[in-house]
């Protein structure tokens, strides 16, 4: 876990509101999964005094690169979309845990994302590929929100689905899982409480990690911000510290949307 | 430049610590740099009992600011002695204990149980989150429960206590007042100003519990007033904070009155801040022409 | 859309004004836009004669917001009906009048002449500022002289009367309750925070009266906090305002409960803030999927 | 007065920690006389609410372009220091009324400046030149922080003090008006408030116009932030709407700094 300037490679639309941002530096170096995230200050001076968290979406220990992937909401996303070319951003991280997968070997395994939690999944989708057999569900809004469905073809039988049907399946994510005839072995998910919730009941059959998201406010596991209710010993898990992938059966999401 | 400080009988390296609830027990931070370098340590609230805090979200970002509402999420007195102690032992620095509680018996109970705690150097009392149903800000607004509580906690407790003010008064020299003759040996200000935000896409309160502590550069105004107002009526030492982001701020706080200070949210900002201020402050010093801190505390503004 | 409020029997075209103090008579802003485009004008601090108001430096930067301590310097009320009314009448939209003074008599004297003056229609009686010594802050920050002044000041006017509360204090829905049985027609809220700054280089206080009124988008958590909690408690309509600069912020004011809002420091960063702003809410009203004010007000979070 | 958008033609460091930038933009053309100021916005979104007070140094209504000298004292001209050529600014101006000078001609005028008091004598010193005998006297703190010397000698006789004596004479400009022979019948001025006061006092017998500085809120005569006590009807001026340039006898401040 470090604080450093990363140079930004690149930073560019990709879809509708949507940027891919590639950051270079040494602090690459301590990325051990994909699923980790890093903590981006915002503007000058002090006048942001929270950080952003964002999903490391790729990452290369050779080129010494990462790339994320982000949804224009407010005032963050938006200065940061304004950043330009050879300019540096101060990161922390890279934080949480990520997905772990060095158990998985020769699975069918399902990758389900919705909308900003499609970025984790791709590193993740790179990896699992290697030796598995990897299925991707991909849900966004519309036609223009879609990105990154030739880069997971490359490496998973993907499906996309977007809300209102211009453009793959129509409907949601679990429409799409609903139709799927094949078995799963195990599942990883990132999006939306809401579509998360859905999932872990619709494969509450089944392993799976799920990503999951919160306001954060240290991003180091200091602040207490990030809790979430869990099944362990403590009662509850620190999203930024302990997660924020965890497994299906740890967290019980379903319950806090209803 | 020597910049050691005595905080009502403590002598701290220099007068930078991480304020209450922002630091957490301190591991996280070990990462980043070593604890032994800060003044003191202030660790989270203890209650009685274990307590699970407000729904989530419990933070967001305000304009120079944030608003929070954690809601004294901890393990408990007794498993944060046993869990969390030892491993701050093993720095060189002192501890400061936050104590807080709903009723005047659980104050009591848990100033008690840390006061004997060898680790603890200091307690202070936090009689001001405004994040909790009960107790918290009602001791820290009404200056006759402000005195019974510290009378009682002064009553079991060798070390020395800081009383952590409330900025949500009409007066806090009133407070302070209270709490002085009740025996505290300093007083901690500024906690956060109630604040409350609204997401304008859910029509909803942004934080979970509604309202929150408003803390950052943009209540540094108001707790250099009331430092200032408070240290116009009283001698005891003030631990200032409320926004510190900088050396400068800190000099800032300290002209106003504080004899040492505390920082916040900016650990959020930037986890090294800390370490940074106590790096830079020697120079911010100098640049402001002064050759010490005590020099520093004899032009403070009266 | 159509953006026109009643706010205590008063029609205005849209919930818009500019804040007191922070638009003088409204002359030099006329050079940027057609006044009569606003929902109203609260014009500059009367007393009952011509003050100086405090020595300068008078204002602060501050994160994200100001200190200032004007000391309601104006020329007292009987030349502002003379010289300064005259020229508001000629623009199509509501004069606010804000009153002041140092004893309930001056309040009252002040009150009584705006009152009668055909321009004016209505009152917003200042019993909020805290940068004079006698008078204002201390009759906002107790109940009983609060509703003694707001009673007193019901009595010589007819004018709807809006009585501007002071940010200042324990419990504000306190002073609600009060000013409302005393019969007040309305609530401004808020006025600024105390705060202070002080100069690292000279060692004193930037603000030459010491301290000085917050204000600022740094006070809009607390704005929003205070007027919530508020509106839970009286129906009767609140102007609100602290640190307002957008059209997302209005709904913000608004879905905290306010009927109308004031935009205050933003005039100083952006002269041209509130004409802005009144042509930005229709479309910011849309973006947050709503088709009316009206239907706003209804899902005000409370 | 307009609010507008002006872009940086230049931004460039003239001596120690001083700036001169060019801004170009159709405001230019209401500019009326020297000693007007312009009111500029700081920062990106609401973190400094207040704009930053900047004289005109100097003005073409040819090329459309303004000339501002500054100082980095703060947040304020740190930021200013860093934005780049072909940015734009946010400006308010012109404000003030700035120094009439159409009545004089054929007199010995003497000009003096202190610090960032000088930049806007510079348009000031060139325009008075055009008919008038013009005697300048420029303070500043050391060798390395002196500019415009070059530019003010085509225009006037040109005297540099420098406070600890490392360029041109040591010492105030008070000891260098002290050593004048010379007969002055006008006097113009600006610097900070010590040094006009000392100047004031000292010739106090000839009339003289003073560019006075103080902490500004609306910088357009509403909000009564920088009023300063005067001798006239009202009792005071706003130094923003009324001056920043006063007539020598009607504001008195060698009283305001003892
Ligand atoms: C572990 C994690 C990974 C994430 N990965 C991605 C990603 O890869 N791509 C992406 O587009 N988004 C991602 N998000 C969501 C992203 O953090 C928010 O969209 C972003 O912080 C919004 O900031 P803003 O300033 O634009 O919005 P604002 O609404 O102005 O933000 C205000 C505050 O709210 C917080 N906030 C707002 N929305 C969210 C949210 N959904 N989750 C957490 N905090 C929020 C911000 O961090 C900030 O503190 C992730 C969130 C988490 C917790
Ligand atoms: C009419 C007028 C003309 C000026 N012309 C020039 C000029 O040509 N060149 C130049 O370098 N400076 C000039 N100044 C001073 C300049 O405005 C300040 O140096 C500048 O505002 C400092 O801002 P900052 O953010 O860097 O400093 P900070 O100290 O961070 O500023 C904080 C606040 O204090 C105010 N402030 C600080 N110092 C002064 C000051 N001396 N006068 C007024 N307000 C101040 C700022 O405007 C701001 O609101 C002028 C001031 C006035 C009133
Ligand atoms: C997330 C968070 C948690 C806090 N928890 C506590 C706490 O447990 N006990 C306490 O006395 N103060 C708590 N505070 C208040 C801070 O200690 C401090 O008084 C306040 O934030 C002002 O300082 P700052 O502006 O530097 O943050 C908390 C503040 C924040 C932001
Ligand atoms: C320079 C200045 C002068 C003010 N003068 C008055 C005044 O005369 N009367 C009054 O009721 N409020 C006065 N106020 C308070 C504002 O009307 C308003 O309540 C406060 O500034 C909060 O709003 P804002 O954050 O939008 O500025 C003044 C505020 C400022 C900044
Ligand atoms: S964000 Fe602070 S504990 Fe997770
Ligand atoms: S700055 Fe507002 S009146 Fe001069």
């Amino acid at each position: 876990m470090l604080q450093q300037d990363l140079s930004i490679v690149s930073n560019k639309v990709i879809a509708k509101d949507t940027y891919e941002m590639v950051l270079e530096g040494d602090l690459v170096q301590q990325i051990k999964r994909p699923g980790q995230f890093i903590h981006i200050k915002i503007g000058e001076g002090f006048s942001h005094m929270l950080r952003r968290p964002f999903s490391i979406a790729d990452y290369s220990l050779e080129t010494n690169q990462l790339v994320i992937i982000y949804k224009v909401i407010g005032e963050g996303s938006k200065w940061l979309s304004k950043q330009s070319d050879q300019s540096f951003i101060n990161v922390l991280g890279p934080l949480g845990n990520g997905f772990e997968i060095d158990h998985l070997a020769n699975q069918n395994v399902l990758v389900v994302g919705g909308g900003v939690g499609v970025p984790p999944l791709y590193a993740l989708t790179k990896q699992l590929s290697q030796r598995n057999d990897v299925k991707a569900v991909l849900g966004y809004q519309s036609s223009d929100s879609v990105f990154y469905e030739e880069k997971f073809n490359k490496y998973a039988n993907t499906t996309v689905a977007t809300n209102d049907g211009s453009y793959g399946e129509e409907g949601f994510v679990t429409d799409v899982i609903n139709q799927m005839q094949n078995q799963v072995d195990y599942y990883f998910a990132c999006g939306p409480l809401i579509m998360l919730g859905a999932i872990q009941l619709q494969l509450r059959d089944t392993q799976g990690l799920l990503s999951v998201e919160e306001r954060m406010g240290c991003g180091v596991g200091a602040c207490f911000a990030c809790v979430c209710e869990a099944d362990n010993e403590k009662g509850y898990v620190k999203i930024c510290q302990d997660g924020p992938v965890f497994h299906s059966n740890e967290v019980t999401l379903y319950e806090s949307i209803s | 430049m020597n910049l050691s400080v005595d905080l009502g009988g403590l002598q701290l390296k220099n007068p930078i610590m991480p304020a209450s609830g922002c630091f957490g027990f301190g591991k996280e931070f070990s990462q980043f740099y070593d604890l032994s370098e800060l003044g003191a340590v202030v660790i989270k609230a203890a209650t009685g009992e274990q307590r699970f805090g407000n729904p989530t979200p419990r933070v967001a970002e305000t304009p120079s600011g944030m608003l929070n509402a954690i809601g004294l999420q901890n393990p408990g007195v007794d498993k944060i002695m046993e869990q969390e102690l030892p491993f701050l032992d093993s720095y060189d620095t002192p501890i400061f204990a936050n104590v807080a509680g709903s009723t005047l018996e659980e104050y009591v109970q848990v100033a008690e149980k840390l006061s004997q705690h060898p680790t603890i150097k200091a307690l202070e009392l936090n009689i001001s989150c405004p994040n909790v149903k009960e107790g918290g800000i009602q001791f820290g607004t009404d200056p006759n429960l402000a005195y019974e509580l510290t009378r009682a906690v002064k009553q079991v407790s060798k070390k020395p206590l800081f009383v952590k003010l409330s900025p949500n008064v009409t007066d806090i020299t009133e407070l302070a007042r209270a709490v002085e003759e009740a025996g505290a040996d300093g007083l901690s200000m500024i906690n956060t100003l109630t604040g409350m935000a609204i997401d304008k896409q859910t029509r909803k309160p942004l934080i979970a519990n509604e309202t929150g502590g408003l803390s950052g550069p943009a209540i540094k105004p108001i707790a250099i007033r009331m430092i200032h107002q408070v240290r116009e009526q009283t001698d005891l030492p003030i631990i200032g904070m409320g926004g510190i982001c900088t050396a400068d701020d800190v000099i800032e706080f300290l002209l106003a009155g504080s004899n040492a200070v505390a920082v916040g949210t900016a650990n959020f900002h930037n986890p090294l801040v800390c370490k940074e201020i106590i790096d830079e402050l020697p120079e911010a010093l100098k640049r402001y022409k002064f050759t010490s801190l005590d020099e520093l505390r004899e032009v403070a503004v009266s």
